[in-house]
């Protein structure tokens, strides 16, 4: 398994939590290929939602935008943008959110509009998408993002998305909310990674479970599949 | 009932400098023909509305024809950052940028209430985030329950441009395929233009198929390829690989300009790019 | 995901003494199959809502179901009263019957904030009129504009049921013609039962067809036939006929109660009327 | 000409009033009717619009009610009934609305919901449907009824729809709002109608206009083309 890559490490790991999911509703990118290979995986019936109104497309390859013709081509439905928004996200339909952010806090709040201030900012990002509006009406959140301290920061430079997500899936673990105030604990490391690296890469003061586990490596038959996924 | 003109013609007449302009298409069904053409008609000073700017609206920004942007999320999807979107946010190039941004929920319900003649619409959604010390947005509160929701403001385009695939004779046009916000953005607009991969004698409804009579539409111009490089469900195919390209034309203020000017400003009208 | 269960089983267990029940179709794919199971199983005080109540309620509030009626039309369509409405209102026949009314504008907009779980919905209207101090309606300025619109509350039945074309094993549905409110009602009830015309293998999206996905479906039941004096767009014709006939049938109590005996009280569940 | 009955008359002036329209919504009955009929008499590309939710439904025989399939069938579009009253009735996309009601007063307003106290009614009658929307959203409305005292009140018993009729069309003439006061006056009888027997008819003391006209006949071609498309 020398040859597994971090990344790989963390799409596996968050596909398998989507095992008892009924929905998911994911953006591009890690998240879009944890939920197809969730598919392949460990729950052939996963929903998958994409906010460009496909609600149950089944792609074999990843797409590149949450827009090709291939989710609208396979899906149960395809709905207008109103609709995804009003009729499917905002009453909860959709169990679980995918979501990515250039920065997280503590609390797990995201930030995706801008680094530096608002009005003379450093870099501009994309903005907020669905993000807020993913992050309250799904019932659970999870975030995927590469761990640095650049990412995880200390002071988001803008709130965009205030999550409340059950699991930060990074590349090095996985953080969890403490169940009495929330903030992030370092839960799960992945194979080989010691916690002080976590902490090398977290902008603040990281919590770390008294109880930390170690993510077991991904299985031959998870590895094979992500990488045919890939592939294809 | 619509005007069929053609796409020099209908730009000329409907896009004014200084205008609200939104052009739309969630990934798809994207309007380049018409967008480039309004970059060749070099207008000025407009108000940019469009929930996913896109390259589209890059290249009207790096062009110098915006003013203002109105958007939820401006990124190039699955490969990065927008360079002159972020030019001109970030350096004022090649002129200052205005912006208003909200979250797709909201500017989806600012079309929607735009289409139904309201002045503003009702959500769940920017509460303690910091979109709502730099955006439109109030709270209002229901009247039955006490509950505390967001309201955003109705948004009413002077002009709409959209694409879709095929339109008939008296200029209803029919869109399949990811819907997107064209028909609200059409019905909120106050003047309105498609462009058609097609003319048709007959609309056939299609499954999935979204009709939009001709008598809510100002002018159709026929543009094949016109989405280019996103596509036309069943039609054309999105051309992913100029999507990454695009990163790197993008990136340097020179070689944006160059290849404006090589494959928009030198090509005829409805030729795509 | 749905399950396929009996037309008997599925009322008996989704449809309680007491409940707040929408049956929805907007003059097309009406849910009469259902609505006699639901006579048949003798239930009371269920808080009907309906936009056009129809002769389905007509059946329902004649039979002493009701306690209370939301709706926005209690006509026959082009042919007269609903003399069962009429006599429950005007003598309290066979018990009182509560009302609450509204415009049709009203009651979508209250399915439709009910499927986005909100708590209301604004539109245009009620002003000036009657209406304003005998229902559920406030008024509600908006914080841009401040310009006074209606507001509705959310309605959000204890049970729905919808009549549709055709459902798959999962339980998802497909229902094409005249989509009513059916999609709203469905997404705003606590709980849902959708009767079919008939089982497929594969759901083939239609032009116009609804798709509503099994998930959020409590439970499908096949009744072949079951919207019947309506019709089922494509499979079925309306029985103009019948509609006609029911203006004597009803109007006397003595003939609806023996009309019901015969037709609806000693049928087989699904066998519609 | 001796044959031909009110109701005919008041059929073929409602249709003549639709001979610039774009597109007209209608209920069932005479309504529905006349704006079929318009379309084979004056205006050919009329738009009809039901609240069922069919745009430019072209029936050739007059529906029973405003959900037969063939208006679906013949539709250039068909929506939800949310779409129908948000996006193309409240906007005021479409041009004229054709109203009846059992209740019209001298202003124009209309009763549909009930005869007699409300808690207590002598007759209750189906009630607002989608008329009050309707005749708020519709740049013109036209009322179409039958003249009788019962019809025409000095004081409605409810309020359903606050209409401001263009012209209200029944089976003895025509009224139009004063232009000053917006008081419905007499404009128009039909051939062979006296105006004392409209007074009559009236339960108000009924304007009429000095320039009183009277309804031009129905031509041999509008009364065979209404005659065959009632027996269709």
């Amino acid at each position: 398994m020398s040859d597994v890559t971090a990344g790989e490490v963390q799409t596996i790991v968050a596909a398998r939590l989507l095992r008892d999911a009924r929905s998911c509703f994911i953006g591009v990118g890690r998240p879009s290929t944890a939920a197809i290979l969730a598919r392949e995986i460990v729950n052939p019936d996963l929903v998958l939602v994409y906010e460009s109104g496909t609600i149950g497309a089944k792609p074999q390859r990843i797409p590149l935008s949450i827009g090709d013709g291939e989710l609208a081509a396979t899906a149960d439905l395809v709905v207008p943008v109103v609709e995804m928004f009003n009729y499917w996200i905002q009453p909860g339909r959709i169990d679980v959110a995918f979501l990515g952010a250039a920065q997280v806090d503590r609390r797990g709040h995201l930030n995706s509009t801008v680094i530096g201030d608002y009005a003379h900012p450093r870099t501009r990002l994309p903005g907020a998408g669905g993000a807020p509006e993913i992050a309250t009406g799904c019932d659970r959140t999870i975030v995927i993002a590469p761990h640095s301290p650049r990412t995880f920061v200390a002071q988001l430079d803008f709130l965009t998305t205030r999550a409340a997500p059950e699991a930060v899936i990074t590349d090095l673990g996985v953080l969890e909310p403490d169940p009495d105030d929330g903030e992030l604990v370092l839960v799960q490391v992945h194979p080989g990674v010691e916690p002080d690296a976590v902490q090398d890469e977290t902008g603040w003061d990281l919590r770390i479970s008294p109880r930390l586990g170690t993510t077991p490596p991904p299985t031959e038959a998870e590895l094979a599949a992500l990488r045919a996924l890939v592939a294809r | 009932m619509a005007e069929i003109v053609g796409l020099h013609e209908a730009v000329a007449e409907l896009v004014h400098d200084g205008d609200s302009v939104a052009m739309e298409g969630f990934t798809h069904l994207i309007p380049f023909a018409a967008g480039h053409e309004v970059i060749r008609q070099g207008r000025r000073d407009l108000d940019l509305i469009r929930m996913t700017p896109d390259l589209l609206y890059d290249q009207l920004i790096g062009m110098g024809c915006a003013r203002r942007l109105v958007f939820s999320y401006g990124g190039n999807p699955g490969v990065g950052s927008l360079h002159r979107f972020r030019d001109a946010i970030e350096h004022g190039w090649p002129v200052p940028l205005e912006i208003e941004e909200h979250s797709h929920a909201g500017m989806a319900n600012r079309y929607a209430a735009g289409a139904a003649a309201l002045p503003f619409a009702i959500l769940r959604g920017y509460a303690g985030t910091d979109l709502v010390r730099h955006t439109q947005v109030a709270s209002i509160t229901c009247p039955f329950t006490g509950e505390e929701l967001a309201a955003v403001p109705a948004l009413n385009p002077d002009v709409t441009i959209v694409h879709a695939q095929e339109a008939d004779r008296s200029g209803s046009v029919q869109l399949w395929g990811i819907p997107g916000v064209q028909k609200e953005a059409i019905l909120a607009g106050k003047r309105s233009l498609v462009t058609v991969e097609r003319l048709v004698d007959v609309i056939e409804p299609r499954p999935g198929g979204v009709v939009i009579p001709g008598w809510v539409i100002d002018a159709v111009a026929v543009a094949p390829g016109g989405a280019a490089p996103s596509y036309a469900h069943g039609l054309t195919e999105r051309d992913n690989d100029f999507y990454k390209a695009w990163d790197t034309i993008s990136r340097d203020r020179d070689t944006f300009a160059a290849w404006m000017d090589e494959h928009v400003l030198g090509a005829p009208a409805g030729a795509g790019a």
